[in-house]
C-alpha cells in the first residue's frame, strides 16, 4: 500500500498526460495520413483553445464558455487549413510544411501580442478541477476522468471513420489521395473535416490539460504538440489507435523517468525513444510498411 | 556452355503475402539482346529490381560474369549484412546496393523515366562520371582535380555526340521531347560504361516512328558499345524485331522462353496475353 | 564574357564590399545597430547556406541545425575561456575541468570538427530515415543534445545550466564577413564540384542516383557532416557575437527561423540564402523594432503599436511570402556577375540556367 | 514584382524609423533593459512600472547646470539570453547614458559584455546572481545577492520549520534558478540538512512528478526558485496534490501572480524579498494611484494594485541613475560609469551604496513574506539579516 501510494501519482500523472497527448496526437496523425503534412501549427491551435477559454470565462459562465471554446477552435482549425494549406495543395511537401511552421509562428506571436507575453491563469472548471483522493493519493478529478474520456472519444471517432460516408472518404483519401479524387470524393471537404475533428479533439485536450496545468503562455503548445507528434510517429503515423497508444506510452514513461530522478532528461528521453523506434521499426509500432515504387 | 553475362537462379521475391517473382531462372549471353515480356503486373520490373540490388530477393541468387552478386539472406536483411565488412569472406563479390551493382557494370533505365529534373542534359550525363573519380572530398572541393574534371567533361561530351544529343546539351533534361528523354536516359546509363544494359520499357508511350528510331538506336548501341542488352518491353514489333531470345513471365512465373518465333507460337503465351480462354 | 573576367569582377566586388565595410567601421560609431545586424546577418547567412546544402542541394530534410550550432558554440566557449577567467565562469564547478585556452581561430575550426563528429555519429542511425522521419529524428536529436549539455553532471565541462562567457571575441564586422565568406565560398566550391553534382542527383532522384553508381549512404553522410561542420563554425561565430552562450538559446525555434530564411531566399539558392538572412535579421532585429513601441504622431496615437506587434507583422510577412512567393527571393537561381552581365547586354538569355535575380 | 514589394516594405519601415526619432533637445536617455514577454515578462513589467512612476514624478534632471528631459528608452529582452543581446545593442546604439535592468540574471549576464563594449554603465535592479557584476567595472546593482538570499532562506527553513530535508527544484538552463538553488543547497547542507534535487526543462508544465518526489522523500520544505510562469503551475499542482510542506522561493515569487495562484488554496508560500508593502506609505500610495490611473499600467501590474517589491526597486534604480547623472555632471556614459562608484541614495527599499569591488549594493537584510491565501496579499513574517 505504501509502495502504491508512493508510485501511483507518477502513473496517474503519466496516464493523464498521455491521454491529453493522445487527443492532440490524433489531429496530427489524421492530417498526416491524408496530406502527408506535419501540421506544426496543431500544438498552437491547442494553445489558442486555452487562451480562448481564459478570455471567454471572464465574460461568460463556464457552461457557455466550454462550447464556445470548442466552436472557436474548430473554426480556427478550419480557417488555417483553408488559408494556409489549401492554396499549396499542388506545391512540394516542403512548402506546406514551411507554411505550417509559419502558421505556428503567427499564432504564437499573435498570442504574445494579445496576452502581452504574460502567463494567463486558466479558470477552474467546476467538478473537473476539484481535488479528490484516489487510493490515498490527492489529485484533481481531471486526472482520473481523462483516460475514460479519451477512450470514449477515440471509440466514437473510430466508429465515425468506419461507419459513416465521410469516414469512408477519409480512409480512401489516406490510402490513395489522387485516386480517391478521381473516384469523385470531394477531397476538400474531407480534408476540412479532418482538420475540424483534429481541432475539436485538441480543444477537448486543452480543456483537460489546462485544468491540470493552469498556466497558459504563447509557447505552451509547442512542447505538448511536439510530443504528441512524436507519439503519433511512435504509434505509426496514420493509425489512430497507434497514436493513442503511443501517447500513453510517452506520457507514462516520461513521468517514470522523472520519478527515477532523471529529471534533466524527461524530454530528451521522449526523443531518444522516438529515434530508437524509428530505427528498428521505421513506420512506427502500428504503421503500415510502404515500399517505394521503382 | 556459352559465356553467360547474367544468370538468375531460383529467384523468388515476396512482398508480404504477394509473390511477385516465383522461382525465376534465366540467362543472358554475351552480345545478346534478350527481352523479358509478360502482361502488366507479371513481375518484370521486380525482377530487374532484384538484379540491380534494389530489393534483396526472398530466395535465390544472381550471377554476373560468373560472379555471384546478389543472393538471398535468411532474414532478408542482406543489405545490412553485406555492407562492406563481410566482403572478404566470400570468393565471389556480394554487391547488394544498386550503386555497387552499377560499378560492377550493370546499368539500367526506368519504366517511368527518372532523369535528374533540375539539371541539363549534359549534367545528367556528367553525373555518371562521379563514380570513377579519383579525387576525394577535399581535392574536389578545392578544385585541385582540374585534369580529372576536364576529362570527365570530355567523356560526357563525347557520349552526347555519339547519341546525337549535343544540340540540346544545355537544355533542361525535362524540357526535352519524350523520345529524346528516353534516349538521354539510355545515354546516361551508357555513361556508367556498363557491359550489361537493362532497359525497362524503353518504347513505352512512343509513336511508331519514334519506336522505329529507338529500335535502330538500341541495335547500334549494342554494336558500338559491345553491350549485352536485357530489356522489358511491351511493343511486340520492337521485341520481335530486335531480340535474340525472349523470356515470358506471367504472375511471377516463367511460362515460356526461346527465340521470337518459338515464343510467338507458344499457346501458353497467347493465353497469358489474351487471358480469358482458359477461364471460360 | 570570359571566365577570367567574370572571376575577376566577382573578386573585385567582394573586395569592394570589404573596403566599404572597413571604411564604414571607421566612420560610424562601432556601437551602431548597423554593425550588430550585419554581424548577425553574416553568421545566419553561413548557417542558412549550410542548411541549404542539406535541404536544398541534397534533399535531406534535416531540422538539427540548432543542435549542431550548440555543439559548435559550446566547443568554442569551452576551449577559449582564458584560464584566469575560468574560476569566475565555472564558479559552481570549481573552475571547471579544462585548464587551458586555445587560439580563437583554432577553436573555431575545432568547433566545426566536433560538430561534424556529432553529425557523423548521429547520421549513422538517422540518415537511413526518409523525409519527414529524418526531419523529426534530427529535431529530436537537437533536443537531446540540448538536455545533455545542460546536464548537471557535465557541469565541469559545459557549466551546466549556466552561461559560458568571458571568452575572447573579435569585434570587427570584417572578421564575421571574412569568416562567413570563406566558409560560404567553400560550400559553393563543394556544390560546384563532382560531389555537388552527386548531391543534386540524390536530391532529384535517389533511385536514379543510386543507379548511376552513387553510394547514397556515403554521400548523404558527407553532406550531413559537412553541413554540420559549417553549422558548428557558425555556432562558434554566434558565440563570439553574443559574448555569452547558454544551451537554452538553441531551441527548435532557432532551427525554424533558419529554415524560414532558407525558404524565403529560395531553396537551392546560395545567394538567396545570404540575401534573405540579411533581410530577415535587419527587419526583425532592427527596422521593425519601432512597431514595438507606442507612437504618437501629432497627438494621434497610432493604434495597435505595442510590445509584440513587431513579431505579428513579421510573421504575417513570412506567411505572405510562403503563400504567394513560393519560390522565395531567388528560387533556385543564383545572383552572379555573369547573370547581371547577360541581363544588361541581353546576351545568352536562353542558355543560361544560373541567370540574374528574376526573369 | 517580388523585388518591388520588398523594396516597398523597406521604404515604409525606413520612413517609420525616421519618424519615430523625436527631436533631440537637451534630452538624456536612460535605457531600460527589461523583459516584457517570456518567462519573466510579468516581473519585468512591474519593474518598469516603478521606473515609469519615478519618471512621472521626476521627468527632468539637472546635469552640470542644464536641465535635461529624461527619456526612458525601453526595450524588451524577451527573457531570452538569445534575444537579449540584440536588444542591448539597440540601447547602446541609441546612445543611452545609463541602462537599468534587468529583471532576471541570465539576460543581464548575457548583455553584460555588450554594455561593456559600448562603454555604457548598467544598474542591475533585481538580478541577484553574483555573475552579473563579477569581474566587470560597468555593471552595478542595487539589490542583494543570491549567496546572501540563499543563506537567508536556508536559515529560515532550518530555524522556522526545523527542516532537515529540502527538495530543491530548479529550471534547466536558467542561471538565476540554478544559481540560487546552488547557494541554498550549500547553506542548507552547512546547517546539517539534506537536499534532494530536481530539474525541469523549458516548456514544462507538469510538476506533479516533482511534487510526488518531494513527498516520497519526506522533505520538510520545497524550495523552488523559478520564474513566476512556472510558479503558477507549481502552486496549482502542489495544492491539488495536497502538498503540506511549505513552498519557499526567492525574490521572483514576490509577485501578485503568485498571490492570484495561491488565493483560496491550501498552500504555504514563503518568499524573500527587497521591499514590503507598507515600508514607505507615501510611495505605496503614489504608485497605487499611478497604477490605477491607466488601464495599461493596471494590466502590466497584473490587474490589481498590489505593490510589487520589484516596482519599488525599479523606482529606486531610476533615482540612483539620476544621482549618478548629477554626480557625473555630464550625459557621457563613461563619466556616469565613473560617478556611479561614489553614488549613495536613500531609497524606499533602503540605503543604497556600492561596494568598491564589484559595484554591488551593500545590503544585509531581506524581508520574508508569506502569502495570505485568504486575503490574497503578502503578510510580513520577519526581516532577516546575516552578520558576517
Amino acid at each position: 500500500m505504501d509502495w502504491l501510494s508512493k508510485n501511483l501519482p507518477y502513473l496517474m500523472a503519466g496516464i493523464s498526460v498521455g491521454g491529453q497527448y493522445a487527443l492532440i496526437a490524433i489531429g496530427y496523425t489524421m492530417v498526416y495520413g491524408i496530406l502527408r503534412l506535419i501540421n506544426f501549427a496543431h500544438g498552437d491551435i491547442f494553445m489558442v483553445a486555452g487562451l480562448v477559454m481564459v478570455y471567454a470565462s471572464t465574460v461568460m459562465p463556464v457552461y457557455l464558455a466550454i462550447p464556445l471554446v470548442l466552436v472557436v477552435t474548430v473554426v480556427i482549425g478550419f480557417v488555417v487549413e483553408r488559408v494556409a494549406y489549401k492554396p499549396l495543395r499542388s506545391a512540394p511537401r516542403m512548402s506546406v510544411m514551411i507554411s505550417a511552421i509559419g502558421v505556428s509562428y503567427l499564432l504564437q506571436n499573435l498570442a504574445l501580442y494579445v496576452t502581452g507575453g504574460l502567463a494567463q491563469q486558466y479558470p477552474a472548471i467546476p467538478w473537473i478541477s476539484d481535488t479528490i483522493t484516489v487510493f490515498g493519493v490527492t489529485t484533481k478529478r481531471v486526472t482520473v476522468i481523462t483516460p475514460p474520456l479519451v477512450i470514449v472519444l477515440v471509440a466514437a471517432l473510430v466508429m465515425l471513420i468506419q461507419k459513416t460516408k465521410i469516414g469512408m472518404a477519409m480512409r480512401a483519401a489516406s490510402k490513395d489521395f489522387e485516386t480517391s479524387q478521381l473516384m469523385g470524393i470531394r477531397i476538400n471537404s474531407v480534408i476540412s473535416m479532418t482538420f475540424i475533428i483534429g481541432s475539436f479533439l485538441a480543444a477537448v485536450g486543452s480543456l483537460l490539460f489546462f485544468s491540470n496545468y493552469t498556466g497558459v503562455t504563447p509557447t505552451v503548445g509547442a512542447m505538448p504538440g511536439l510530443k504528441a507528434f512524436v507519439a503519433a510517429v511512435f504509434g505509426g503515423i496514420g493509425s489512430i489507435p497507434g497514436a493513442v497508444i503511443g501517447a500513453f506510452i510517452i506520457g507514462i514513461s516520461e513521468n517514470i523517468i522523472k520519478g527515477l530522478g532523471w529529471t534533466t532528461f524527461s524530454d530528451a528521453f521522449t526523443f531518444a525513444l522516438l529515434i530508437v523506434v524509428l530505427i528498428f521499426k521505421p513506420t512506427g509500432l502500428f504503421g503500415e510498411a510502404a515500399n517505394d515504387k521503382v | 556452355m556459352s559465356e553467360n553475362v547474367l544468370k538468375v537462379e531460383h529467384v523468388t521475391m515476396q512482398f508480404g503475402g504477394v509473390v511477385a517473382v516465383d522461382n525465376l531462372n534465366l540467362e543472358v549471353n554475351k552480345g545478346e539482346i534478350v527481352s523479358l515480356i509478360g502482361p502488366n503486373g507479371a513481375g518484370k520490373t521486380t525482377a530487374f529490381n532484384v538484379i540491380t540490388g534494389v530489393y534483396p530477393p526472398t530466395n535465390g541468387a544472381v550471377y554476373f560474369q560468373g560472379k555471384k552478386i546478389v543472393e538471398n539472406h535468411p532474414q532478408g536483411k542482406m543489405r545490412r549484412q553485406y555492407l562492406g565488412e563481410n566482403e572478404g569472406k566470400y570468393d565471389h563479390v556480394i554487391a547488394p546496393t544498386p550503386d555497387r551493382i552499377t560499378k560492377l557494370g550493370i546499368a539500367r533505365t526506368f519504366q517511368n523515366i527518372r532523369l535528374f529534373k533540375s539539371q541539363t542534359v549534359f549534367e545528367n550525363i556528367l553525373i555518371a562520371e562521379h563514380m570513377r573519380r579519383t579525387s576525394n572530398l577535399f581535392t574536389a572541393t578545392l578544385h585541385l582535380n582540374g585534369a580529372e574534371e576536364r576529362q570527365m567533361r570530355q567523356e560526357a561530351d563525347r557520349l552526347l555526340h555519339i547519341v546525337e544529343l549535343d544540340d540540346v546539351r544545355d537544355e533542361l533534361a525535362t524540357s526535352l521531347p519524350y523520345g529524346k528523354q528516353r534516349r538521354l536516359e539510355i545515354a546516361r546509363a551508357l555513361a556508367t560504361k556498363p557491359s550489361l544494359l537493362l532497359l525497362d520499357e524503353p518504347a513505352a508511350g512512343m509513336n511508331p516512328q519514334e519506336t522505329d528510331e529507338l529500335t535502330a538506336f538500341i541495335g547500334r548501341v549494342r554494336d558500338d558499345f559491345h553491350l549485352t542488352i536485357f530489356m522489358i518491353e511491351h511493343h511486340m514489333d520492337l521485341v520481335m524485331e530486335i531480340s535474340d531470345r525472349i523470356y515470358v513471365l506471367d504472375f511471377g512465373k516463367l511460362i515460356s522462353q526461346g527465340t521470337p518465333d518459338v515464343v510467338q507460337s507458344d499457346p501458353r503465351v497467347i493465353s497469358a496475353y489474351l487471358g480469358v480462354q482458359e477461364d471460360e | 564574357m570570359k571566365k577570367q573576367t567574370e572571376a575577376f569582377v566577382s573578386v573585385a566586388l567582394i573586395a569592394a564590399l570589404l573596403i566599404v565595410l572597413f571604411v564604414l567601421e571607421r566612420v560610424i560609431p562601432s556601437t551602431s545597430m548597423l554593425f550588430t545586424v550585419l554581424k548577425k546577418g553574416a553568421i545566419y547567412a553561413l548557417v542558412a547556406v549550410s542548411m541549404n546544402l542539406l535541404n536544398g542541394f541534397t534533399g535531406l530534410f534535416s531540422l538539427g541545425q540548432a543542435g549542431f550550432m550548440l555543439v559548435g558554440a559550446y566547443t568554442y566557449g569551452v576551449l577559449t575561456i582564458p584560464v584566469d577567467q575560468r574560476a569566475n565562469v565555472y564558479m559552481y564547478y570549481d573552475g571547471g575541468l579544462i585548464q587551458f585556452a586555445l587560439h580563437p581561430i583554432l577553436a573555431i575550426v575545432i568547433a566545426g570538427i566536433i560538430a561534424g563528429i556529432f553529425a557523423y555519429l548521429i547520421g549513422l542511425p538517422v540518415l537511413r530515415l526518409k523525409s519527414d522521419y529524418l526531419a523529426i529524428a534530427t529535431l529530436g536529436f537537437a533536443e537531446i543534445i540540448r538536455a545533455v549539455f545542460q546536464w548537471d553532471k557535465l557541469g565541469p565541462l559545459t557549466n551546466g545550466s549556466n552561461l559560458l562567457r568571458n571568452y575572447p571575441s573579435y569585434k570587427s564586422v570584417l572578421f564575421y564577413f571574412a569568416a562567413s565568406g570563406v566558409c560560404i565560398a567553400l560550400i559553393v566550391l563543394l556544390i560546384n564540384s563532382t560531389y555537388g553534382r552527386a548531391f543534386k542527383a540524390i536530391r532529384d532522384d535517389e533511385v536514379a542516383a543510386e543507379a548511376m553508381g552513387i553510394n547514397l549512404a556515403h554521400h548523404k553522410r558527407i553532406a550531413f557532416v559537412v553541413s554540420s561542420f559549417f553549422a558548428g563554425v557558425s555556432g562558434a561565430l554566434l558565440a563570439m557575437y553574443q559574448t555569452s552562450i547558454q544551451a537554452s538559446m538553441f531551441k527548435s525555434a532557432m532551427t525554424y527561423e533558419i529554415l524560414l530564411i532558407v525558404v524565403i531566399g529560395g531553396i537551392g539558392s546560395i545567394t538567396g540564402s545570404c540575401i534573405s538572412s540579411f533581410l530577415f535579421i535587419i527587419l526583425s532585429e532592427w527596422l521593425l523594432r519601432f512597431l514595438d513601441s507606442e507612437l504618437v504622431i501629432g497627438g494621434f496615437k497610432v493604434p495597435l503599436l505595442r510590445s509584440g506587434f513587431r513579431k505579428v507583422v513579421f510573421s504575417i510577412i513570412i506567411m505572405i511570402i510562403v503563400l504567394f512567393f513560393r519560390q522565395g527571393i531567388m528560387g533556385t537561381k543564383e545572383f552572379s556577375v555573369r547573370g547581371i552581365y547577360n541581363r544588361i547586354t541581353g546576351k545568352g538569355r536562353k542558355a543560361q540556367k544560373g541567370g540574374a535575380a528574376d526573369e | 514584382m517580388k523585388k518591388k514589394i520588398v523594396s516597398a516594405l523597406m521604404a515604409v519601415s525606413m520612413a517609420a524609423v525616421v519618424m519615430a526619432v523625436p527631436a533631440m533637445a537637451d534630452t538624456v536617455k536612460i535605457g531600460v533593459y527589461e523583459p516584457a514577454s517570456g518567462d519573466n515578462g510579468a516581473g519585468g513589467k512591474q519593474e518598469v512600472l516603478g521606473m515609469q512612476y519615478a519618471h512621472s514624478m521626476t521627468p527632468t534632471v539637472e546635469i552640470g547646470g542644464v536641465t535635461y528631459d529624461v527619456e526612458l528608452d525601453i526595450v524588451d529582452n524577451e527573457s531570452s539570453n538569445d534575444k537579449g543581446p540584440s536588444a542591448a545593442s539597440k540601447l547602446v546604439s541609441d546612445g543611452v547614458s545609463v541602462v537599468l535592468g534587468s529583471y532576471g540574471s541570465g539576460v543581464s549576464i548575457a548583455a553584460s559584455d555588450i554594455f561593456k563594449d559600448g562603454g555604457v554603465p548598467a544598474i542591475g535592479v533585481t538580478c541577484t546572481n553574483p555573475q552579473v557584476t563579477q569581474g566587470n567595472t560597468h555593471y552595478f546593482r542595487i539589490c542583494f545577492l543570491d549567496p546572501f538570499q540563499g543563506t537567508v532562506l536556508a536559515n529560515f527553513a532550518s530555524e522556522t520549520f526545523g527542516a532537515k530535508k529540502a527538495y530543491v527544484l530548479t529550471k534547466l538552463g536558467d542561471d538565476y534558478s540554478t544559481g540560487l538553488g546552488f547557494y541554498f543547497t550549500k547553506a542548507f547542507e552547512e546547517l546539517g540538512g539534506e537536499v534532494v534535487k530536481g530539474e525541469f526543462p523549458e516548456g514544462n508544465s507538469d510538476f506533479t512528478s516533482y511534487i510526488t518526489d518531494a513527498k516520497n522523500e519526506g522533505c520538510d520544505v520545497f524550495f523552488t526558485p523559478t520564474s513566476t510562469e512556472a510558479a503558477a503551475n507549481e502552486i496549482e499542482q502542489a495544492a491539488a496534490q495536497g502538498l503540506t510542506i511549505p513552498l519557499l522561493a526567492g525574490d521572483t515569487w514576490d509577485s501578485n501572480v503568485i498571490l492570484n495562484a495561491a488565493e483560496g488554496k491550501d498552500v504555504q508560500i514563503y518568499v524573500t524579498t527587497f521591499y514590503q508593502e507598507g515600508g514607505n506609505p507615501e510611495f505605496d500610495e503614489g504608485i497605487k494611484e499611478f497604477i490605477n490611473s491607466d488601464s495599461t499600467n493596471l494590466a502590466n501590474n497584473g490587474n490589481d494594485d498590489t505593490v510589487a517589491a520589484v516596482s519599488a526597486m525599479g523606482y529606486d534604480a531610476y533615482y540612483t541613475a539620476l544621482e549618478a547623472l548629477k554626480a557625473a555632471g555630464s550625459t557621457d556614459p563613461a563619466a556616469v560609469n565613473e560617478a556611479l562608484w561614489g553614488v549613495t541614495y536613500d531609497g524606499v527599499s533602503g540605503h543604497i551604496e556600492f561596494d568598491q569591488e564589484n559595484g554591488d549594493a551593500i545590503r544585509n537584510s531581506a524581508f520574508v513574506k508569506v502569502a495570505n491565501t485568504e486575503s490574497g496579499a503578502w503578510d510580513f513574517v520577519s526581516e532577516q539579516t546575516i552578520s558576517e
